[in-house]
């Protein structure tokens, strides 16, 4: 097989392993795929290649946090979405909220989700959070009772198309103010 | 400008609207003192709705309009967490500090409001990134990931379910579900229901049966057959098949309402 | 829009829903796809067309009972396998509730199943559970959306040794039992 199929090949492989993974593939991943030996930087340049083959078509080949995936263009999702009558209900506010706090203040405990939204936490939202696999345990904290700390995880990242928490939407932290200026207009 | 979403219904009416004054309609009181989740989350929607300097909180005016509030869903006995009671009372420490007259040397002391403040911006700050995630498109909703068939051949054998372990899965369900006492199944419903996907997969295959070519009368004893005929009665029940027949004494046809 | 252009654009539509769908779609399910109604034939000529773009590429457009689907050519089979070498892990508690509550409650939708649950199902769950032949459709519910009914299969009684469902542990307080109209033997 000369070279120039060879590497068509390959990137047959990769396209296909990509097309029928329900999740996204990391590079390492995409090394299993081969028997033989692959370097990383041949394997991006494929990416890159697929990524261009697919610029004018459905799916998109995307980058999330646990790696590489296919999906379908924006343009097409009013139309999918008619195919899943069975949505899932919206998300309760406090579900989003406590997961606001995890995802901006992690690592977080319980206690610190309950003292910034002023009200105590329902244990099956946290349940919630964890079967959905956006949240897990990350350790527990030093002090008595240790209670557990939560943060968020890749597969959190990869459901929102993200690629590492620095995309999530800037938080207006009004209370990192600090608090000179605080004091100055609290005197008025 | 944040407002308290509201996602409630009234005798069947779309109420999305906050009220704009303290006067609710009463049928709506209690989904609208609901949609608080919490103090701060009252405090907030009051320093707004009043236009009030959240740097510079009236302590008195608020407290006032917090109380009112607090009593209302007292008074229709919504459940009053306490974390409600204990905003109260911070609220009014806070007051009676800022009240008491200031020695010099204590002058430089910070406001006995800047703890207030810094949970009230705190929390109003995740508010709006919650409804920022909220916003955001996710797998599942609005992203679709490509998952194209592929036939597996695994080489390691996939995890065993044992008896026990599916016996305990359904407790569990049970325990959390115990509101849903028709959950629990008994022999003579699990019969009855295997019977209804039996009914439903022949079905699939032919879209329609004579009524009598479900029954193997010869075959299946008593207890079958008439197990057999609840499965058919609950299937229509439940709108999954129709029985029809034409005129009295012809045969009587199933068919999927699939 | 030109109608050779509308006609790419229904296609690209149909490419887009069947390289996402967890499972086959009928052509019930791709007709409800579009907001205006389209006719069975010009799907199927569409269906028809597609399969030609991709008679050369890595998937192939295939018919199967309950509708179509793309699926990866049979070539690339041994190097998908590489890529779940499964350790012999467990079941999600997840999983295993899902499971337990479609055996009991047969048949049932996935709303059925949330219900029960308190909580959303990922759609992985019952793709896993149909990819082990454990569940299959046997039906829709004649409501809006048209959801599937899913119910445990032969092969899910084989692999538990069972003969019958009524051989699964019965899950009624003894104490509670008063239907006694159908006491009589219903184990045959």
């Amino acid at each position: 097989m000369s070279e120039a199929n060879n590497l068509q090949e390959l990137k047959n492989i990769i396209e296909a392993a990509l097309l029928t993974s329900h999740q996204p593939l990391s590079l390492e991943d995409l090394t299993r795929l081969f028997p033989e030996r692959i370097e990383r930087p041949s394997l991006r340049m494929l990416l890159d290649e697929l990524k261009l083959d697919w610029a004018e078509r459905t799916l998109e080949l995307v980058q999330v946090a646990s790696g590489y995936r296919f999906q379908a263009r924006q343009q097409f999702t009013p139309f999918l979405a008619r195919l899943n009558p069975e949505k899932q209900g919206k998300y309760s506010r406090a579900l989003l909220e406590t997961l606001a706090i995890i995802a901006y203040k992690q690592p977080v405990t319980r206690g610190d989700i309950e003292e910034i939204r002023g009200v105590a936490i329902n244990p099956n939202l946290i349940r919630q959070l964890q079967e959905r696999d956006w949240i897990d345990i990350v350790g527990q904290r030093d002090v008595p009772g240790r209670p557990s700390l939560y943060a968020t995880t890749q597969h959190f990242l990869d459901d929102l198309n993200l690629l590492s928490l620095i995309e999530l939407p800037e938080m207006q932290d009004f209370s990192a103010l600090d608090n000179s200026s605080l004091d100055f207009n609290l005197q008025g | 400008m944040i407002e308290t979403p509201l996602n409630a219904k009234i005798k069947g009416e779309a109420f999305t609207e906050l009220p704009l004054d303290l006067y609710i309609p009463p049928d709506a009181l209690e989904v609208y003192l609901e949609s608080f989740e919490g103090p701060l989350d009252l405090l907030l929607y009051l320093i707004r709705k009043h236009n009030l300097d959240i740097l510079d909180i009236p302590m008195a005016e608020l407290t006032r309009q917090y109380m009112q509030y607090v009593e209302k869903m007292h008074a229709i006995k919504l459940e009053l967490a306490g974390d409600y009671l204990l905003m109260s009372a911070m609220m009014i420490e806070i007051k009676s500090r800022m009240l008491l007259p200031k020695p010099a040397e204590i002058e430089s002391e910070l406001d006995p409001r800047a703890e207030l403040v810094r949970r009230l911006m705190e929390y109003e700050a995740i508010k709006l990134a919650a409804q920022q995630l909220d916003e955001m498109p996710k797998v599942g909703e609005d992203i679709s990931v490509a998952s194209a068939y592929y036939e597996q051949i695994s080489l390691v054998k996939p995890p065993e379910v044992s008896l026990e372990d599916l016996a305990a899965a359904w407790r569990n369900v049970l325990k959390r579900a115990s509101h849903y006492e028709h959950h629990k199944v008994g022999k003579a419903e699990l019969s009855v229901r295997e019977h209804m996907s039996i009914i439903l997969r022949r079905l699939k295959t032919d879209k329609m049966l004579e009524f009598s070519e479900l029954f193997d009368v010869v075959k299946d004893g008593i207890p079958k057959l008439v197990v057999c005929f609840l499965a058919i009665l609950e299937l229509a029940r439940e709108g999954l098949l129709r029985i029809t027949q034409q005129a009295a004494f012809s045969p009587i046809y199933v068919q999927s309402n699939s």
